[in-house]
């Protein structure tokens, strides 16, 4: 493969899992609207469209359509470029992201995994960017020049900082097991099953624990319901994107989405087995049943996400951050220590 | 024998009291103060005993403990010699002392510090036993600066009071002076003989050949005498003995009359095979002796404070035992340094006894009529005072003719002697008659306006009576152990000391001149009764007298009412021109001058060049950056000089 | 051909963002400029065939330490720089010396031999750790110890007067 | 092909952009950035001698200054906190005297 067909097959990957990515956000946003409401004991959108399917659609419009609304006092350039930056952490961690098998592309006649780009170290990459998603946040809250949207992402700083250590730690329970960085390995070395049976999921093999401070952690770093103090509505009015219009604001909310389904994927890649579930049927189905069990699993995630959010009550500040030192950092850590101990032995 | 437990014990009983006293009770520490030093005569008594079981053979006994030093052949060990004369010292050190000991406690029943008196008292001990017991001149060293430290410590043992404190000082100081002649004199033995030892320094001393060597010989002496002067209180080394009163009187008694004040007679007799050899030495120590007796006694006639009169007595009586050593008749100063333990003891007891009587009175002048107020303390003073006056019968009477008639005799003695010491013998019964009438006859005589005294007077407890009573019976018979031939005794004190002098010149020249010898002592006696005619004459039958007497010498009693101004003499010669030496050149010239200003200059630059580099830390931090910086430049362009070169 | 460009490209950016940092005023544009540094020279240890080093470049740096001083500059409202004439020392004698510094510095390296084939050299993960875990195990236990007393530092030094 | 060189120089830049930044800016927390950047720079020299030499250890050293840039930030900018909340300032040219 030279390097023309290279970067011909990975526009072509781009673009294709953009488009998903973008509409899957879109509608991301209806499930949650609808199932809330459902929780709720209401009907949710039901006017535009059939059971209200072209929402996202006119959603999408009234954000363009909308005026573009810059407050005289703000920090203009970083105003401007924080929800760029928002959005665009968030989309790149789903460069590295699997989700499935190899293929090989009709026309081109190349095989190529379902996946942008495979990289030894993908695990580290998807940190490495979330860890940067915590700039667009705070630099938005701080160019507002406003105290609501500085207070919020001051919290958000603050908060993200802290369970992103927590979230790092709990993973290394999944690195050990696997004994690789790279994300395809990883949901490779979760093949099989026991008795044919139970999967040799990572959560089967003992890191329910990291599991669960993985999702707390992830739920954080997502500012979502009980985590959502940078944008509590009760307490700073919007909090961080107090300011924001227009397509500004749609930015943060794709970002915001995005994240959603990026944890959704990662959680299902390190402790769900990924791609993996019974195969069966004829060639076909046998090539995208696996991408089918996976977007299965990450829509169960969102599923799980926007349940909580309409379950749980929001957490104080101090509550939270002691939340997160005092209990979730121990617990991964003591996570790493058992899960290295039972790897040292089993060696 | 076990020699070591005799200065040990009262070393116990120093550290003791001086590191626990103060958490003892008054009982605990009377009881070790009096029971080690106790044990330590009881202890003398014992090895006298076994002592008188050697054979002759094994005298001088030596004991070795173990090597202090050693440093080629020369070597000095931590080494005790007992032989006749240390014993008998040992046996008046820890007897007299026992005794004084025990007249303290009741003495100092009413001070503070009672502990720390009797751990200084204890110490004293300790370092006269190691002085009188030491086999070596280096041993014997630290017991002489020992004592000479328990000295200072207890003249100054009412360190609040000016007068002690420095009366402590004048005491170490003046010493000093000794001292330093008797490490010369200890180097230059180890020059000559390669040894500090006795038994060592002896033999090669008398084998030494006499052309060569008397110049070294009498150097010798000569430095140890200085020493000698300076602990025994001899001419020109005096002045510290009448101002050492400032300490409590049984310290006087014990330490400046009866014990170390004689360490230098004992340096003396001791080294007798090292002065005998030395006869221009000899000469020396004799007038010197000679003189302080006759010098000591005259101003013993004026002065009121009773302890200042026993005080020059005493310095009068070491005299007499100078004189003795320096004709040769050191056992004859032995003699009279045993029996002048005893009554000068005894005396300054009785002083202390009166003093306490009076609540602390000690002018003489204001004293009177106590005969009656203190019977015990009187008839024991008495007993004193006419054994030092030389009344027969009395220990005096025999130990102080002996001196007198070995300085006529001696082959080294001369009438000239005799008749300044027979003329002393006279002095010395007046102004202790003198004492003895002003004391205890007549009536009292209190200052004017003064009546708190009056009811208070009465006569000192049993505790520090029965020490009196003992001391008294020892003056009294303490002279029989050496009655001489002429009065138809053995003189068998002399005899038993021989062998420790035989070792020099032999000394013991007989002359069979019995007649001559009671005629003199007719004539010394004679002076005694003068002595005392005189005194009674003057302070009992016509008390005016004295005054009118005085005012007709004028320039002479004023003199010696002043200690011939020697104190002032010494002042105007030594002392002032060190302290304006000191402050002009030393203080003002070199230590402000050169020392101070360099170290000022110093600072001065220091600042000056200071304020220069300390434009540097401007406290900016990018300038020090800027500095860093430019380091980082310089040593990366050296590095790339010395690379590329 | 593709190593050379990416080299180029980044390098460019890491230069440029580091000018950047020296000309902005406001200490945020600086941090946001130093982000970019740091991200350029990830890329650049990618090309270096380092990668794990690039990672944990981008996650402790441009994830944890600046977000600590935007944090910073956030909670101390931080404006623009002011223009004070403090030290002459630093134009006068500091900037010569940085000139000579680096002159050096760029011609002695300048001169080194050698060089980086793309995916030549991959650092392997297990193999940074046993040497991490093995032979630089005091050092890293060491380091660790200093995290702690740091952690104090920081708390004891940033807390508000009792 | 990239010769190492290249890497150095450009760590050697960076180097100088660093002190430069020192030298020059008036604000403490971009004196301390300009200390990070100086880090960095040298943490790709590191790393280029690394590949140069095949050596892993220059990655494990670019791990110790990571640690090292990590501790100095957080006391640094506690001290900053403490030095801005007791002058009101953060230029470097109005803390200069060691009292208040």
């Amino acid at each position: 493969m030279d390097w023309t067909t290279y970067i011909l097959v990975s526009v072509i990957k781009i673009v294709i899992t953009l488009v998903v990515l973008l509409t899957a956000v879109a509608y991301t946003v209806l499930l949650e609207r609808k199932l809330v409401a459902r929780i709720q004991n209401r009907w949710g959108p039901t006017r535009v469209g059939p059971f209200g399917l072209l929402q996202p659609l006119a959603d999408g419009l009234k954000f363009i359509l909308k005026e573009d609304l810059v407050p005289a006092n703000v920090y203009k350039p970083l105003f401007i470029a924080a929800p760029m930056m928002s959005m665009a952490v968030a989309l790149m961690s789903i460069a590295v992201i699997p989700i499935g098998e190899s293929v090989t592309l009709p026309w081109l006649g190349v095989k190529t995994p379902l996946q942008i780009t495979d990289v030894n170290i993908g695990l580290l990459f998807l940190l490495g960017v979330g860890s940067l998603s915590v700039y667009g946040i705070a630099l938005a809250g701080w160019s507002s020049n406003s105290k609501y949207p500085l207070l919020g992402s001051l919290r958000a700083s603050a908060q993200m900082v802290s369970y992103e250590l927590s979230l790092g730690v709990a993973l290394i329970g999944v690195v050990l097991i696997a004994g690789t960085l790279s994300l395809r390995e990883i949901v490779d070395a979760q093949s099989g099953a026991w008795l044919g049976l139970v999967p040799k999921w990572n959560i089967f093999r003992g890191q329910i624990v990291g599991f669960f401070v993985f999702l707390t952690a992830a739920f954080a770093e997502t500012n979502r319901i009980p985590f959502d103090l940078p944008e509590s509505e009760t307490e700073l009015v919007a909090g961080y994107h107090t300011e924001y219009s227009s397509m500004k604001f749609a930015m943060f909310f794709i970002a915001e989405y995005t994240h959603m389904v990026t944890v959704g994927c990662v959680a299902t890649l390190l402790f769900f087995g990924g791609w993996h579930g019974p195969s069966f049927g004829p060639e076909i189905l046998r090539a995208l049943l696996p991408v089918f069990w996976f977007v299965l699993k990450v829509f169960l995630f969102l599923f799980l996400y926007i349940w909580i959010r309409g379950t749980l009550p929001r957490f104080r500040y101090d509550q939270l951050m002691a939340f997160g030192w005092k209990f979730l950092l121990p617990l991964a850590i003591a996570n790493v220590l058992v899960t290295g101990l039972a790897v040292a032995l089993g060696a | 024998m076990n020699l070591w437990l005799i200065p040990l014990l009262p070393l116990a009983g120093a550290l003791l009291n001086g590191l626990f006293g103060r958490r003892f009770s008054r009982a605990g520490v009377t009881a070790v103060a009096l029971g080690f030093p106790g044990a330590a005569f009881a202890w003398s008594l014992w090895v006298a005993a076994q002592f008188a079981r050697l054979p002759a053979a094994a005298i001088p006994y030596s004991e070795t403990l173990a090597a202090w030093m050693q440093a080629g052949a020369f070597r000095v060990n931590f080494a005790f010699y007992l032989d006749q004369l240390s014993l008998v010292m040992i046996l008046v050190v820890t007897g007299v002392g026992f005794l004084i000991h025990v007249y303290s406690v009741g003495y100092m029943a009413h001070e503070g510090g009672y502990y720390r008196f009797f751990s200084y008292l204890n110490l004293f001990l300790f370092f006269m036993l190691t002085l009188v017991l030491a086999d070596n001149y280096l041993l014997m060293f630290v017991g002489w600066e020992g004592v000479g430290l328990a000295s200072y410590l207890l003249i100054g043992f009412w360190f609040q009071k000016d007068s002690a404190s420095a009366a402590g000082k004048k005491a170490f100081i003046v010493n000093r002076i000794g001292d330093f002649g008797f490490l010369l004199g200890m180097f230059l033995m180890v020059k000559t003989f390669g040894s500090l030892s006795f038994g060592e320094v002896f033999p090669a001393a008398a084998n030494l050949g006499v052309e060569g060597s008397a110049g070294v010989l009498t150097a010798i002496a000569l430095l140890l005498l200085l020493g000698a002067c300076g602990k025994s209180a001899q001419i020109p080394l005096h002045v510290w003995l009448p101002d050492a009163m400032e300490g409590p009187t049984p310290v006087s008694a014990l330490i400046h009359a009866a014990t170390m004040v004689t360490a230098g007679v004992y340096m003396v007799a001791r080294s007798s095979p090292i002065y005998s050899r030395a006869p221009e030495a000899l000469m020396v120590v004799a007038i010197v002796g000679c003189l302080t007796a006759l010098f000591a006694a005259t101003i013993g006639m004026a002065q009121n404070d009773i302890k200042r009169v026993l005080a020059y007595s005493t310095i009068s009586q070491l005299g007499y035992m100078f004189l003795a050593c320096g004709v040769a008749a050191y056992s004859a100063a032995i003699f009279h340094l045993m029996t002048h333990a005893f009554f000068k003891a005894l005396l300054f007891l009785g002083a202390g006894s009166v003093i306490h009587a009076l609540s602390g009175e000690q002018d003489m002048r204001h004293m009177g009529g106590l005969r009656r107020k203190v019977p015990w303390t009187f008839a024991t003073m008495t007993v004193a005072t006419l054994a030092i006056a030389g009344t027969p019968l009395f220990s005096g009477f025999f130990s102080k003719d002996e001196i007198l008639w070995k300085a006529y005799s001696s082959p080294q003695g001369s009438p000239v002697f005799w008749a300044v010491a027979l003329f002393t013998t006279l002095l010395t019964s007046f102004y202790m008659f003198r004492l003895w009438f002003m004391t205890f006859f007549g009536e009292r005589r209190t200052p004017a306006g003064d009546h708190t005294h009056e009811d208070h007077v009465h006569e000192s407890p049993p505790v520090m009576l029965v020490p009196l009573v003992i001391l008294a019976v020892l003056s009294a018979v303490g002279g029989y152990v050496g009655v001489p031939h002429a009065l138809g005794g053995h003189n068998s004190f002399a005899q038993f000391l021989a062998p420790v002098f035989a070792t020099g010149e032999e000394v013991a020249v007989h002359v069979a001149d019995a007649g001559l010898e009671r005629l003199l002592t007719f004539l010394s006696v004679l002076a005694a009764v003068l002595g005392f005619a005189f005194a009674w004459v003057l302070y009992c039958k016509r008390p005016e007298l004295p005054e009118r007497i005085t005012a007709a010498l004028g320039g002479l009693y004023y003199a010696v009412a002043n200690k011939y101004f020697v104190d002032e003499g010494y002042q105007a010669v030594f002392v002032r021109p060190v302290v304006e030496g000191s402050t002009e050149i030393l203080w003002r010239g070199i230590d402000v001058g050169l020392i101070d200003d360099s170290v000022n200059q110093a600072a001065a630059g220091a600042r000056g060049i200071s304020g220069a580099v300390r434009k540097m830390q401007s406290g900016n931090l990018r300038s020090y950056a800027g500095w860093v910086a430019a380091g980082a430049a310089a040593v990366l362009a050296y590095m790339f000089w010395v690379g590329t070169r | 051909m593709l190593h050379p460009i990416l080299f180029f490209v980044f390098a460019t950016l890491c230069v440029a963002a580091a000018v950047n940092l020296l000309a902005q005023k406001h200490p945020i544009n600086s941090a946001l400029s130093l982000i970019v540094v740091m991200v350029s020279l990830s890329v650049l240890y990618l090309l270096l065939g380092a990668e794990f080093v690039a990672a944990v470049q981008v996650i402790v740096y441009a994830g944890a330490i600046m977000v600590l001083f935007i944090f910073v500059i956030m909670l101390l409202n931080a404006g623009e720089e002011e223009h004070t004439h403090g030290s002459r020392v630093a134009l006068l004698l500091g900037l010569p010396a940085v000139s000579l510094f680096a002159g050096l510095m760029v011609w002695v390296l300048g001169r080194r031999p050698g060089g980086a084939h793309l995916g030549e050299f991959l650092g392997p993960t297990k193999e940074i750790a046993h040497l991490l875990f093995r032979d630089f195990l005091l050092p890293f236990e060491v380091t660790s110890v200093l995290i702690l007393i740091a952690i104090m530092g920081a708390v004891v030094l940033a807390r508000r007067e009792p | 092909m990239v010769p190492i060189s290249y890497y150095l120089v450009l760590s050697a830049i960076l180097f100088g952009m660093g002190v430069l930044g020192f030298l020059v800016k008036r604000n403490v927390i971009t004196l301390f950035m300009s200390i990070e950047l100086m880090l960095n720079a040298v943490n790709l020299a590191f790393v280029a001698f690394a590949t140069q030499w095949n050596a892993l250890s220059g990655h494990v050293f670019v791990f110790f200054v990571m640690v090292v840039a990590a501790a100095e930030a957080a006391v640094g900018l506690a001290i900053i906190i403490a030095v801005y909340r007791t002058r009101q300032t953060l230029n470097p040219d109005r803390v200069d005297l060691l009292k208040l």
